[in-house]
């Protein structure tokens, strides 16, 4: 079987390497094929390269607090270049400040994202999120 | 135009600056003559060099946040909640991520919709946009110093703005506020266009005007140990005081160790008043500053608090001359007003707790020893690829992996060093990639990591490395394997 | 009776027992075949030497509050937030004032009043009004070992239904619980009377039943210099030991200078073990406590985290057996239980970021040689005035004031001796009083006293020692004049 | 003039003798005679010893959490002993908890204190209020 394809990345002006660096590394152990676009992409990068790599699903970060400024019209972008329903997720320190989390969430999956996530959220989280998502069977716990 | 480290002639400053002062139409305000009489009639304790080398004097050090809203009103309304009821002796103007990137147009959005939102939907203020007037609002309506604090690797229009709107401190350099900030920019481009900043600040200081620069320590806030810091902190004083900055602040990001952490601050300021004095700049004044904690926070507040105060013993029993302050929200996002003065209140009980206290130890002094050894071989090398010129030698450095960032988002940075920490918390090398330590360096941090690995009872990965990202927020400081004691 | 450290008999503790027991109606449930079959049945988590033991042998700090309500169930829901939320090892239960000074029956209007108003109008749980069904509830509800937590002259009736209702650790001892905690109350008696508390422990011992006695550290918490504290506490120690205890954890109020309370906790250790091998008790298991600030606390929550992680670092640096923790309400009075997980939390975060580390120096070393030296020579006194018994030892040591506590309320303490801060924050003598220390020693003192002086441009005054009292709660350590410096 | 006289004392069971033994001393510094009972003083001890120095002032300390419990019916007592209309301050740490000042202040007013002081008022601010409460002219500051 090939394995799934996850396009990854830090949107916008955010330079916030670490936590980028660290789920390329989990998401390739766990078995994913993995297309690391690193820090500061834009709308326009995430979708070439999903187009390109055929990717099963878009991972998106925003630690620095522009996130919603950055993330609006992704979706849209998305359904206009062939990608309509193409599954995206979305995670880090979404907005500025500390605010309530149920909030975020929802203005972030009315902007289309499938699923939202807060700070501080564990690679293990997310390749629970991706493997429900693209209905994958349970694996092994990663570690 | 060559890149080399010799101070520009006010012709080449003055030519550039046209080009400069048209990138947003703000610019077009700044005259250098209105700006430096504004300067000048501010008074003693806005000054920001004057309150830093009194405290340097004095042996106290002074805490300072860090802050910025969207809107000036607001920027305002926090920068005096910091002052009063955050008793914060050195207020900060941290701006915002898209001004950082040079995108005026994105800021400006950003204040629009602030506007319209009702909240700050940037993470800093917009300096640019805002224009003298706007920072000469804010310099009037507070009784210390602020400075702009950021992470631009262009910053030489932010800088005209800034000196011009009456801030007389100014934080970045053209590696420091490019490896870890960037992906894209050329070395050679920041390296260059912080040495206009800096020519600018030198042309204030012929003035007359103090205006202190502060090379940004912390780098990427993760792991980062202290002889990479401080030769990179090193380079861009000489860098800085060859263009006639007087004043420099070095600083360092707290990592974790208290002997290290100590020996770091201590050596950054021996070494860095050595290597200035050597290169002909020892009339500059030196000081120092202590990052707490830069990488990811625990999300319990009063665990943030531990991680607080921990930063503050290190400052305070280093006796660095400020340091600068995180908040219990630190997990979480930009904080409240209020998150943000306990953190200072926090820092300020231990500083003052502790400030008649020192440590001193054969530890110490071992540390200090591989610090500043290390840091020298780093450095001398820099000047060798440079042939003598540093602002080269650094270009080149970082180019074959002599200066090597961890974590680095910049492709302009090897990252082929690996660090991760030793039994006792300090920061070695698990892969030293090219850096160009001696060998008996090398075998010390060798054994450091393997030691912790026997304890740990595992083979050294890059496992340990990532532990060690994690161990702060979960309440450690050496990311321990799972089993580990069990 | 004569007072004299010798082992009472079975017959002596059980002559004794049944008036005690009548003492309040509670007593008389107590049976002691059946308290020691019910600890027997205790899980081995629940049983508080052996989580003691085994965070020694692996060097870590164990994390305990303090806590106490007025009714059982609201004392249980306390204790589980702090067990669960609060992420604590070790809990207390906090015995309230009225029961401290056996006044049972003004305990019990304190609990009908707080089922009346529906807030605990106690400052504790009033454990001997509950009698011991009560007790085994709160042990039966809880995962983790629980303490007796007092201050209480007269703890016989208290420990018999502690004992018997579960708790597997006691707080206390005829000096540190006398001293501090009366006004009227004979040293003779109090002694005597833990005595019987020592016995009674040494029989469920026999029993094989381990439970963990811990005289109490701090004193009155206020500039009590190491050595004082430290005398009473091996005084203590070897006045339990002789009655059969054979778990014993000594304890220490930090005083705010790292190395002297590094030193301190680490002499502590080494000195109870000794006095304990040379008369005949090598058997015991002695373990540390270190008390965070004992004095009065800053109001502001922030400053107080501050204070607290301070405590949190001395305990961890020196490698406390366990920390007893302070919370961010301190200064206002018994925290909700919501601060007081604060507390712990905090407390944990520093314990483990710095579990790994040690200090170890030059400085370190004398200060160990100092406290040593001066905890010898009273100690040593001690047994000469007793004629070599060390029980009839320190009540004449209290009389003449050769162990003598600062600030303590009892009329049985002499009260000459009164300390101060040196240049460093260290607690030193402004006035030795009648305690028996070498010219050597005293000199010392006197040179570090007027070193203070010196720096602050002012006479060592009784206004020095006011100004240390305030310091902590104002922000600093050293209270310094307010025109120091300025 | 004879110095106005003072009965200090810190009520119930209540054992805190730090800050008693500083108000000790900063209201003898400042010119008061003091009559100080110490720690764990009873009701009647108060009174008994107000009668006989002919106090002008009593300051009743509470630490321990237990001073509502302790200082009820304070007041009548005095009534009833012939020191009708004693001026009667208290201050400290008076209930258990972090409770709101003001609701504390009530309850202590109510039972026949003429001030009430937050925990960790200041010897200075004491003095200040007692050369009130007995009309005494403002003198140099304490210090
Ligand atoms: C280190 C750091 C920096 C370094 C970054 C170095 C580098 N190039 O990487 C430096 C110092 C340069 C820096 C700069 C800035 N930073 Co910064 N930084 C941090 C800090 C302390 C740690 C980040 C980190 O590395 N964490 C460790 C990694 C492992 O965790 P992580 O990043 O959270 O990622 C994990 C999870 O979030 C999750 N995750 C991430 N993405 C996704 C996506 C999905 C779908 C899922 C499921 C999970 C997931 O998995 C990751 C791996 O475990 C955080 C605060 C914190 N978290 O404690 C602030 C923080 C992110 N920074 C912040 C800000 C504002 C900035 C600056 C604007 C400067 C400023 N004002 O202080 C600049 C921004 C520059 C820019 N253009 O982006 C803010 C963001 C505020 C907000 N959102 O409200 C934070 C939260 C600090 C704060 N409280 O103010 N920063
Ligand atoms: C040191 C201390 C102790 C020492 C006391 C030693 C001794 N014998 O003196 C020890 C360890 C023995 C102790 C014991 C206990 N303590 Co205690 N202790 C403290 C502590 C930390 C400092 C007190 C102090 O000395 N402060 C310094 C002096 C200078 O300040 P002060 O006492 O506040 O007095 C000043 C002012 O209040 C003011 N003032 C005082 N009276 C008056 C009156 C008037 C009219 C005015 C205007 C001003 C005024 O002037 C004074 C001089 O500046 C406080 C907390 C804090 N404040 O940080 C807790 C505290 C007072 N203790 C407390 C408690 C509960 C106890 C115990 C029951 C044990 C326990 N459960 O932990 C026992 C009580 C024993 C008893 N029967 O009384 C609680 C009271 C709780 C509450 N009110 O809700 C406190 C607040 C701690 C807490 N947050 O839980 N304690």
């Amino acid at each position: 079987m090939q394995p799934k394809k996850i396009v990854l990345g830090v949107i916008g002006a955010d330079v916030h390497a670490v936590g980028n660096k660290i789920l390329d590394y989990a998401f390739t152990s766990a078995g994913f094929e993995v297309i690391n676009l690193g820090v500061m992409v834009s709308q326009e990068e995430f979708i070439a390269a999903s187009i390109e790599a055929a990717a099963d699903v878009i991972v998106v970060s925003s630690l620095y607090g522009h996130g919603e400024l950055d993330c609006r019209g992704l979706r849209q972008k998305c359904d206009e270049s062939g990608l309509s329903g193409i599954p995206m997720i979305v995670g880090g320190n979404l907005v500025v400040g500390k605010q309530q989390f149920n909030e975020v969430e929802k203005r972030f999956l009315d902007m289309g994202f499938d699923r939202v996530f807060p700070p501080g959220t564990s690679p293990e989280t997310a390749i629970e999120a991706i493997r429900e998502i693209l209905k994958m069977p349970e694996a092994d716990s990663f570690t | 135009m060559d890149l080399v480290n010799s101070q520009w002639t006010v012709d080449e400053l003055l030519q550039q600056r046209q080009d400069v002062l048209n990138q947003w139409p703000t610019g077009r305000d700044v005259r250098l003559e209105d700006a430096i009489a504004y300067q000048k009639q501010l008074p003693e304790h806005k000054i920001f060099a004057r309150k830093l080398n009194q405290a340097k004097e004095s042996g106290t050090t002074l805490v300072q946040p860090r802050a910025g809203v969207a809107l000036i009103d607001e920027h305002i309304q926090l920068l005096t909640y910091l002052q009063n009821e955050g008793e914060a002796d050195l207020l900060p103007t941290t701006i915002d991520s898209y001004t950082r990137q040079n995108r005026y147009q994105k800021a400006e959005e950003g204040i629009s919709e602030s506007i319209r939102t009702g909240k700050s939907m940037l993470n800093g203020f917009p300096a640019v946009n805002h224009g003298i007037e706007g920072c000469r609002r804010i310099i009037e309506s507070l009784d210390i110093p602020v400075q702009i604090r950021h992470g631009t690797p262009d910053a030489r229009l932010l800088a005209e703005i800034s000196y011009a709107g009456g801030f007389t401190s100014y934080e970045g350099g053209g590696i420091s506020y490019n490896i870890p900030y960037a992906k894209n920019v050329d070395l050679e481009k920041t390296i260059r266009d912080w040495q206009y900043v800096d020519r600018l600040t030198g042309y204030y200081e012929e003035a007359g005007v103090m205006i202190n620069r502060e090379p940004f320590g912390p780098l990427t806030g993760t792991l980062v140990p202290p002889c990479i810091s401080h030769a990179v902190a090193i380079i861009e004083a000489l860098l800085a005081a060859e263009q006639g900055v007087r004043n420099i602040t070095v600083g360092y990001g707290q990592c974790g160790n208290l002997l290290q952490d100590v020996a770091a601050i201590q050596t950054l300021q021996a070494l860095t008043d050595e290597y200035l004095r050597r290169y002909g700049h020892g009339d500059a004044s030196i000081t120092t500053v202590l990052h707490q904690w830069m990488g990811g926070f625990p999300q319990d507040e009063a665990k943030a608090f531990a991680v607080i105060a921990w930063g503050s013993t290190v400052a305070a029993l280093a006796h660095a001359t400020k340091v600068i302050v995180k908040s219990p929200h630190e997990a979480f996002g930009v904080p409240t007003m209020e998150a943000n003065a306990q953190g200072i209140r926090c820092t300020r009980q231990v500083i003052s707790m502790l400030g008649d206290q020192s440590v001193n130890t054969h530890a110490l002094k071992d540390e200090k020893l591989v610090i500043a050894a290390e840091t020298r071989c780093i450095l001398d090398k820099c000047f060798e690829l440079g042939g003598g010129d540093i602002a080269k030698g650094a270009v080149r450095a970082f180019q074959a992996g002599v200066i090597d960032v961890p974590f680095a988002p910049s492709r302009f940075n090897a990252g082929k060093m690996l660090p991760a920490r030793d039994n006792d918390g300090a920061i070695r090398f698990f892969n030293p990639g090219a850096l160009p330590l001696t060998p008996e360096l090398l075998d010390f941090h060798r054994e450091k990591i393997n030691e912790r690995a026997k304890e740990e009872k595992r083979q050294p990965s890059f496992q340990m490395v990532i532990d060690d990202v994690y161990a702060i927020s979960k309440g450690r400081l050496v990311g321990r394997p799972a089993n580990y004691r069990s």
